[in-house]
């Protein structure tokens, strides 16, 4: 085994700790917004689609990362935006108007 | 190494520590929308980190156009799908997000293996350090793609994928074979052998096993299944960075990949499940078992619209609990004007909101919240619990294992899940279409108490009523 | 920066991260027997004080590194006992007598 | 690299995984004592596997003098030191094994640059990367050592490191000095000189700067201040793992560093202190202030020991409120005989055990449980707050501050801290020698309410005539 390897797996390892660590009492109402939020965050395989786009020379390759940088793509904003609206329905208040609002409607 | 690499894996790293403390930042309330903006600003960073590092180290037009198409096509689309979607349909849309970040992961680890093992490669061996990432990144990511599209299918009631179990003929014996042929396919290309072929068949065989593992799975049981899935994913785009040797890859996929086995395990504690019991198939039929009309309903005792609407319109306090059956007429805007006519009238009321009531974590609360209930009437278990003493009226609508008395006593499905204590109030009214079961499948003695009244009708339609009857008092 | 210190560099901030993830709500009692837990890990220095006792050639060197392993030691071994007698304080409920010690008695 | 290292590197990342998880099952009380277990298991794999490495390699007899010497002095002291330890004195014991450790890492690092930099060594400049994790190390670890120790002192109330506050004559102007000298010292490394002399410099003006840092921060501090230095020590500990190349010191190091950081806030945040106000010397006098007798003791009602006697054996159930003044009077012997005593007259008798009362987290379960109070009987806050209503008698053993009403109004020291609701009970009893002051140095409105009655009596003594005055009854 190589030294690179080693620090990969060193770094996998660290990975999956803070992974467990990361998820403590979560109220049931939030397991799926936490569950979509960790499915964004895996469309990080975005970066490795770029990455063999990059470095595709035949067609085939040339196809196969074109599907794969829209599907990670997909994941990214799907994922993020759809996070942010399940949450936006668990603010603790209304959102009191501001006063230039109350003029304005006066 | 050059220092814009350098900076470049700097970035990365920056970007990895924002997806740790935006998840750590979820986990709460009051923090977790902050927190997502946390893990997208990470995410923002990281990409735009290596399309600078590919503009200077020369992309070719080629690469441009395939990354720049795809970006407007995955990223129109994903936008499109993730504002458009109804609320309730969320978990459907997940799963599909899901489901394309496991397919762009077992792409990565199929191109590498036809570059390294494909006509025009070189001859040779590849190390077990490659092919042992790739082998698990093809057949993980596989999985997930075809599980998370059967999943999500299953949650929009698609024809072709029934929210109910479906028992394939034969089933076990198919998935018996995926499994061989991957185990096999594996061993043969970890023992030095090199074969695009043998990497086709497993993935072939992957896929098969994604569809033949979810199809029998009940719909309801699907919120877990999805969960697991993510965590899959998380793995196999570990894999692709073991694969392509880039951390951040590997920092993010292990760190879904753990959270999400985490997260899985408490969704099913929080129903009462085990994990294994529902990749299984277990009683999970969901809607599937309604058809068993209750057979103890011996001595239950029938409302009429106006004796309930009197009863609420006079009660000092009303606490309503909605649950999956609400959510399934799509009756919560229904509900809220019927609170808001109440409140008018000077009545107190509440919502009582089980945590797993409905078909998914926080779904009562995406409903009610989309209706404009405020949010200072909807009270968690714990919190509403003590109050159902001094209640005049619990107003149970569509809801029923998550008020099943049952559930104190051993012995039944829903034993020491904790639940909504609606039988305390002083009168208890029930609004469902029959005397039809719940998810779990049990009668509830709570319909023989003497003080609790049924409406049998549909949730939207039984809740308009009763307005009415309200309003012409 | 060579790719050595840039990995370790990852390490570092990796394992800041599951510092942080890994103290939750800790109820108030727990505080004194997870600080002493946590001054246990880090006598992990008797990892490093052996390495230089190990390469210790000079008088001066060999008496700075008998002192470190002395010390790192002394962390390692008096934070863990220590920390365990404090939590054995907690333990939530009286162990019940076995059978056979009561026969004993009888 | 050779196999054997490949095996001593992944048994050291095993170690780390054992210390994180430790620490993760140490955050709740069931699994604490395992989760210790676990933590020490993964630190025995390390440091066997690092022998294995040693010896293999070629460990001199001199190498293994020094190892098995100083192994066997610093175990067999901390062994003896953590196993004769008061259950009272752990906290100091803690700062005194955390000033070792420190120091230790700060050894490391003086070790390294004399080797590098001394006589013998090849001339020429260090690179940054090692010089930067060099100077941090020696001046943290520093820090660390006397600020330990010192913290160590006061708890012991030794007389050359009193437990009040010390000012020191122009303490303020010797602390910049340090800073100063500190600060240039380390540029002048930074900027690619090798002096030992300066290194030198900087090592004694770290560790002036421990000490001078400390002396001034009352006892009752303690607990946060050893915390934090806790803190340094695990960055101290990671800057030497820089220095060696090591990953596990790395690791363990930075985990300690930010899970105490994270710690040391908890810990202020739950005795209603900022670290930074501790740091800089608040209000924290402690004992101090007890001096400062109560002004507003206008009316306030004596009781004798009789009338508490007789108040406390007729009574259905009592609850006991202990505090500091327990602990300092070392009374939880007299105060368990007289539970005992009460209880086998048909008395209901509960502890309330408020999580700041003391001197440090957990003082009163630590020190009840040495006095073999059932467990049963202890009471967390939340848990008995609501039965002092139904109580007879509430008596306050040494407890100040966390019975204070004023903390539920605005504007004092001890504002918004949750307090002991002991004014909800029917009567009340306080057992202290005086009208003096608790910890926040403020009057306590508790003992002018009417329903309370003073027994001022040093606690042990108190409680000791109360059981023989409950026997006479
Ligand atoms: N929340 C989650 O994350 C989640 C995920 C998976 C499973 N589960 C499980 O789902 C259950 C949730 O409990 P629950 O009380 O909310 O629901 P439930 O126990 O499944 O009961 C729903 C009831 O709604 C009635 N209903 C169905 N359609 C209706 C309509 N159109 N109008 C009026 N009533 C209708 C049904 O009775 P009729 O047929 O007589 O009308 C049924 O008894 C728990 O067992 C939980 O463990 C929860
Ligand atoms: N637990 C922790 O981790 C921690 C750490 C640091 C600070 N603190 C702070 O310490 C305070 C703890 O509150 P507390 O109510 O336990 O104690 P307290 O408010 O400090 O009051 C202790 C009282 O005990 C009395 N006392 C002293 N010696 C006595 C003796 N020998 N016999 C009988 N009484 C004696 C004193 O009054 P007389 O002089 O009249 O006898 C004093 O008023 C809080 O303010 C908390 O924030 C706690």
């Amino acid at each position: 085994m190589n030294t690179e390897l080693l620090a990969a797996l060193t770094v996998f390892v660290l990975a999956i700790l803070c992974g467990f660590a990361v998820i403590s009492k979560v109220p049931a109402t939030l397991h799926t917004p936490l569950m979509s939020g960790a499915n964004s965050i895996h469309g990080i395989v975005l970066v490795g689609s770029m990455f063999i786009a990059a470095s595709a020379t035949d067609l085939l390759s040339q196809v196969l990362s074109l599907i794969a940088v829209a599907f990670a793509t997909m994941n990214v904003v799907g994922g993020y935006v759809v996070t942010d609206r399940m949450l936006q329905m668990f603010r603790k208040k209304p959102v009191a108007p501001r006063p230039a609002d109350v003029e304005k409607a006066a | 190494m050059d220092p814009l690499e350098v900076v470049v894996r700097l970035i990365w790293l920056v970007g990895a520590a924002g997806f740790v403390l935006g998840l750590m930042r979820m986990n709460s309330p009051a923090t977790a929308r902050n927190g997502n903006l946390v893990s997208a600003g990470g995410m923002t960073l990281a990409i735009l980190a290596t399309l600078v590092l590919l503009a200077v180290d020369g992309l070719s037009a080629t690469g441009w156009i395939i990354i720049v198409v795809g970006v407007a096509i995955g990223g129109g689309g994903g936008l499109y799908l993730a504002r458009g979607v109804k609320m309730t349909a969320m978990p459907q849309l997940v799963s599909l997000f899901n489901a394309v970040g496991g397919g762009a992961a077992a792409l990565i680890a199929i191109d590498d293996y036809l570059r390294l093992g494909g006509p025009g490669a070189a001859a040779g061996a590849i190390s077990l350090q490659i092919s042992i990432p790739t082998v698990l990144d093809i057949v993980i990511g596989s999985i997930t793609f075809t599980g998370s599209l059967i999943a999500s299918g299953k949650l929009m009631g698609l024809k072709i994928t029934p929210s109910r179990p479906v028992i394939i003929p034969g089933g076990r014996l198919i998935t018996g074979a995926m499994v061989a042929i991957v185990v096999i396919g594996a061993g043969y290309l970890w023992l030095g052998n090199v074969s695009v072929p043998v990497m086709f068949l497993i993935l072939a065989a992957a896929l098969v096993f994604g569809i033949t593992m979810t199809l029998p799975i009940g719909g309801a049981d699907m919120p877990v299944v999805i969960s697991l899935l993510n965590s899959f994913t998380g793995t196999a785009v570990a894999m692709a960075g073991f694969v392509l040797g880039n951390d951040v890859l590997i920092i993010a996929g292990a760190l879904v990949g753990a959270s999400g086995a985490i997260l899985t395990k408490l969704m099913a504690d929080a129903m009462n499940r085990s994990v294994l019991n529902i990749m299984l198939g277990g009683f999970g039929g969901g809607e599937g078992t309604v058809a068993a009309a209750g057979g103890a309903g011996a001595s239950v005792r029938e409302l009429g619209v106006d004796d309930a609407a009197i009863q609420l319109a006079y009660a000092q306090s009303v606490i309503i609990v909605p649950g999956y059956g609400l959510a399934v007429a799509q009756a919560q805007h229904a509900c809220r004007e019927l609170g808001e006519l109440l409140e008018s009238r000077g009545v107190d009321v509440k919502y009582a909101i089980h945590p797993v009531a409905g078909r998914m974590p926080g779904h009562m609360n995406v409903l009610l919240a989309e209706a404009n209930v405020p949010y200072p009437q909807l009270k968690e278990m714990e919190e509403i619990n003590p109050e159902f003493d001094r209640a005049d009226v619990a107003l149970v609508v569509g809801a029923n294992d998550v008020t099943n008395p049952a559930a104190r006593k051993p012995g039944s499905p829903v034993s020491g899940m904790p639940i909504l204590d609606v039988d305390h109030a002083k009168a208890i009214i029930v609004i469902k279409r029959s005397m039809g079961r719940g998810y779990a499948g049990i009668d509830n003695e709570l319909y023989a108490n003497p003080k609790t009244g049924m409406l049998f009708a549909d949730a939207k339609a039984g809740l308009a009523d009763l307005v009415t009857a309200v309003k012409g008092l």
